[in-house]
C-alpha cells in the first residue's frame, strides 16, 4: 500500500504546488454555472431543469481539459520514466492516478454542488440523486479518461484528437448519469470500464516505457 | 516483423480491379433504374421511400466495415501479423464515407417524412457516434509519427470502440425511450413489399462491389507505401 | 416523384458524387504511389 | 562477484533491428562507455538494461540472476535519462520533494545543493534555469539513493568543465565503492574507461 500512497501523495503535491489545485477546478465549475442564467434568463423554473445538464457538461469539460495532466505532463518531462523504473507494478501506478485525478478534479464539484444548488432554489432531496450518480459516473469517466490518456501519449499535443476519442466513450455515462433511477447500470458501466481501463492503460504505459 | 505477403498476391488484386469496377458501374445502373423508375412508390411514404435504396445499404456497409475493422484488429492482437493491420487501416476511410452518406441521406429522408432535417432518433444518434469512432481511428494514425506505435495504439482503440458500440446502442435506445415522443414513425416498417426488396438488394450489392473495389485499391496503396518505406531505408542505410 | 423529387434526387446525387470522388481520389493516389515505387526500385537497383 | 553480464542481446523497434547481438561483461568497480552514432540505439540499450523495455532476446544477468526474474532489480539501479524529470513551473526544492517521494528517502536539500555550489538556485523556478543548471540538478538524483548500478544517458551534455570534473570524480568514487557505471556519450571522457560497447 505504500507505493499507492506515495504516488497519490506525489500527484496531490503537484496539484497543490501548481495552479491546478482544488480551488482552480472549483472556481471553474462556479464560473460555468454562473454563466448559465445569462444565457437562459433568470426564470428559476427553467434554470432548475437546466441545472442537472450544466453539472454533467462541466464535469465532462473538466475531464477533457485535464486529460493531459493524467499521464502526458509526466511523460513530457521524463518523470514517467522515473516512476516506471522505481515502481514494479503498473497497476498501482494506474490506480494511484485514478484516485489522485478524481480527488483533484471531480471531488471539488461534488463538494460544492449542494451549495451551488442553493443558487437555483433546489433542496437537498432534489440534489441527492444527482449527487450519487455524479460520484459513480465521474469515477467511470476518470477510468475512461485515464486509458485514453495512456494510449495517446505518443500522439502530438492535440487536445482535439483526444477529445474526439474521449467524447463518444463518455456518452453512455452521461446518458445514464442524467437519469436518477439508472444508478445500478451506472455502477455496472463504471466497473466494466475499470476492468478495461486497467488493461488498456497498462498496455499503453508498457508501449511508452519502450 | 516483415510483411510476408508477396507482390504477386497484390498483382492478382490489380488484375481483378477493372472487373470489379465494371461490375460496380453496371449494378449501380441497374439498381438505380429499379430504385428510381422500376419500383412502385410506397403507399404511406410515397416516393421519399426511394431514398432508402441508398441510405440502407450505406448504413449496412458502414456497420459491417466497423466490424471488419475491429475483428481484424483483434486478429492482429493475437497473431501480430501486420497484414491484418493493413486491412483495418484501409477499410476505415471507406467505412467513414459510408457512415457519412448514411447520415446525410438519413437526414434528407427525415425532412419530408418527419418535417425536420434531424431528429435525435436512436439510430441517427448512434450512427453519429460511430462516425466519431471512425474519425478517431483515422486521426490517430495521422497523429502518431511512429507507424509501428500507431498500429498498436489504433488497434487497441478500435477494439475498445467495438466493445463500446453495443453500449452506445443500448444507452442511446434507453435514452430515446425516456425522451422521445412516440408520435415519430420509426425507420423500420413491419413488412417490406417484394417489389421494394429487388432494388434494395441490387443497390446493396452494387455498394458492396464499390466497397470491395475501394478496399482492394486502398490495400494496394498501403502495401506499396510499406514497400516504399522499406526501400527508402535500404537506400539510405 | 410526387413532390419528393428534390429530396430523392439530391440524396442520389450526393451518394454518387461522394463515392465517385472517393473512387477517383484513391485511384489517383494508387497511380502516384506506383510511379514512386518504380522510381525507387530503379534507384535501389542502381545503388546496389 | 557482482557483475552485469549482457549476452547476445537483440532488440527490435518495429521492423528495425536496433541492437544486434550485444555482449559485454561489466565487473564491479568498472565504468563502461557506450559509443555509437546518433540513432544507433544507445538510449535503447540503457532502457533495455533498466528493464523499461522488456521485449528483447538474449540475457542480462546481474549477480548471476536474470534481471527479468529478479523482481527487486529496480532497487539496484538508477537511470538518469536525457529528459530531466523536472516540473518546469515548480521551484528546485519542490522538485526535490517530488523526487524524495519517488525514491522513498529524505535528504537535506540545502546541504546537497551547497556541496555542489548550487544553493543559490533553491527557490528558483526550473523554467528560469539554464540547460546546464537543469542537467546538474537532474544529476543530483544520483545522490538520492545508493544503488550499485548507474546508467547515465549523455550526462556530460550542457555541463561546463568544472561540473564535468565534479561528475567525473563522482563516477570514480562510485567505482571505488564497487559500483558499476554505464555512460553513453558522443564526446571523449576525461579519463580512460574500463571498456567500451560500440554499437
Amino acid at each position: 500500500m505504500k507505493p499507492l500512497y506515495d504516488l497519490i501523495n506525489r500527484d496531490l503535491k503537484i496539484a497543490f504546488f501548481t495552479s491546478s489545485n482544488f480551488l482552480f477546478t472549483a472556481s471553474f465549475f462556479i464560473l460555468i454555472v454562473v454563466l448559465i442564467p445569462f444565457i437562459f434568463g433568470s426564470d428559476s423554473e427553467q434554470l432548475r431543469i437546466i441545472f442537472k445538464g450544466i453539472i454533467w457538461i462541466s464535469i465532462s469539460l473538466s475531464i477533457l481539459l485535464t486529460l493531459e495532466r493524467i499521464f502526458y505532463s509526466d511523460y513530457e518531462d521524463g518523470s514517467l520514466d522515473l516512476i516506471l523504473q522505481r515502481y514494479e507494478s503498473l497497476e498501482i501506478i494506474i490506480c494511484a492516478k485514478y484516485i489522485a485525478h478524481w480527488v483533484i478534479n471531480c471531488l471539488p464539484l461534488i463538494v460544492i454542488l449542494p451549495f451551488l444548488s442553493l443558487l437555483f432554489q433546489l433542496t437537498f432531496s432534489d440534489i441527492f440523486p444527482i449527487l450519487i450518480n455524479l460520484v459513480i459516473g465521474s469515477m467511470g469517466m476518470v477510468f475512461v479518461a485515464t486509458f485514453v490518456s495512456a494510449l495517446t501519449l505518443g500522439a502530438k499535443r492535440t487536445i482535439f484528437l483526444k477529445g474526439i476519442i474521449l467524447i463518444p466513450l463518455l456518452v453512455p455515462f452521461i446518458i445514464f448519469g442524467v437519469d436518477p433511477h439508472s444508478w445500478p447500470i451506472l455502477i455496472a458501466l463504471s466497473m466494466m470500464s475499470f476492468v478495461i481501463s486497467i488493461y488498456a492503460s497498462a498496455y499503453g504505459l508498457r508501449l511508452y516505457g519502450e | 516483423m516483415y510483411l510476408k505477403l508477396k507482390k504477386s498476391y497484390f498483382d492478382v488484386l490489380d488484375r481483378f480491379t477493372p472487373f470489379l469496377i465494371i461490375m460496380t458501374i453496371v449494378s449501380f445502373i441497374i439498381g438505380s433504374y429499379f430504385a428510381l423508375y422500376g419500383s412502385p412508390p410506397d403507399y404511406i411514404q410515397g416516393d421519399s421511400m426511394r431514398i432508402m435504396y441508398v441510405h440502407v445499404p450505406s448504413a449496412w456497409w458502414a456497420l459491417m466495415s466497423y466490424s471488419v475493422l475491429a475483428v481484424s484488429c483483434t486478429i492482429w492482437f493475437i497473431t501480430r501479423n501486420p497484414f491484418f493491420n493493413l486491412i483495418a487501416k484501409s477499410i476505415a476511410p471507406i467505412g467513414a464515407v459510408f457512415t457519412l452518406i448514411a447520415l446525410v441521406t438519413g437526414s434528407i429522408w427525415g425532412k419530408p417524412t418527419w418535417g425536420v432535417w434531424w431528429v435525435w432518433d436512436a439510430r441517427l444518434t448512434s450512427m453519429l457516434l460511430l462516425f466519431f469512432l471512425y474519425l478517431a481511428y483515422i486521426f490517430l494514425w495521422q497523429a502518431i509519427s511512429n507507424k509501428d506505435l500507431a498500429s498498436k495504439i489504433s488497434a487497441a482503440l478500435a477494439m475498445i470502440g467495438f466493445i463500446n458500440v453495443p453500449i452506445i446502442k443500448f444507452s442511446v435506445d434507453w435514452w430515446n425511450t425516456l425522451h422521445q415522443p412516440a408520435s415519430i414513425s420509426k425507420l423500420s416498417s413491419p413488412s417490406i413489399d417484394e417489389s421494394m426488396l429487388i432494388p434494395l438488394f441490387i443497390m446493396a450489392f452494387a455498394s458492396l462491389c464499390f466497397l470491395i473495389t475501394m478496399f482492394s485499391v486502398r490495400l494496394r496503396i498501403e502495401f506499396i507505401e510499406s514497400r516504399i518505406s522499406r526501400l527508402r531505408q535500404k537506400i539510405y542505410d | 416523384m410526387g413532390g419528393y423529387g428534390f429530396y430523392v434526387w439530391s440524396s442520389y446525387i450526393i451518394f454518387f458524387v461522394t463515392i465517385s470522388y472517393v473512387f477517383i481520389v484513391n485511384l489517383m493516389k494508387l497511380n502516384e504511389k506506383k510511379k514512386k515505387l518504380i522510381n525507387l526500385e530503379k534507384h535501389s537497383d542502381q545503388s546496389s | 562477484m557482482k557483475k552485469l553480464s549482457i549476452n547476445e542481446l537483440k532488440c527490435f523497434r518495429g521492423e528495425n533491428l536496433v541492437l544486434n547481438r550485444i555482449s559485454a561483461e561489466i565487473k564491479e568497480g568498472e565504468t563502461f562507455v557506450i559509443k555509437g552514432s546518433n540513432g544507433s540505439g544507445k538510449t535503447t540499450l540503457l532502457r533495455v538494461l533498466s528493464s523499461l523495455i522488456k521485449n528483447y532476446s538474449g540475457t542480462i544477468m546481474y549477480e548471476d540472476r536474470d534481471i527479468k526474474e529478479d523482481y527487486k532489480f529496480y532497487q539496484k539501479f538508477n537511470f538518469i535519462g536525457q529528459k530531466n524529470a523536472l516540473k518546469e513551473n515548480l521551484s528546485v526544492s519542490k522538485n526535490f520533494k517530488l523526487w524524495e517521494i519517488i525514491y522513498g528517502k529524505k535528504t537535506d536539500v540545502n546541504l546537497l545543493l551547497q556541496k555542489y555550489n548550487l544553493n543559490t538556485l533553491i527557490d528558483k523556478d526550473i523554467s528560469s534555469l539554464s540547460d546546464g543548471q537543469k542537467k546538474c540538478i537532474s544529476l543530483l538524483k544520483l545522490k538520492l539513493c545508493s544503488v550499485p548500478i548507474w546508467y547515465l544517458d549523455e550526462p556530460f551534455v550542457f555541463l561546463d568543465s568544472e561540473n564535468r570534473s565534479i561528475l567525473t570524480d563522482e563516477i570514480k568514487s562510485h567505482n571505488h565503492r564497487g559500483g558499476i557505471a554505464l555512460i553513453t556519450t558522443n564526446t571523449e571522457l576525461d579519463y580512460k574507461s574500463d571498456g567500451e560497447i560500440t554499437l
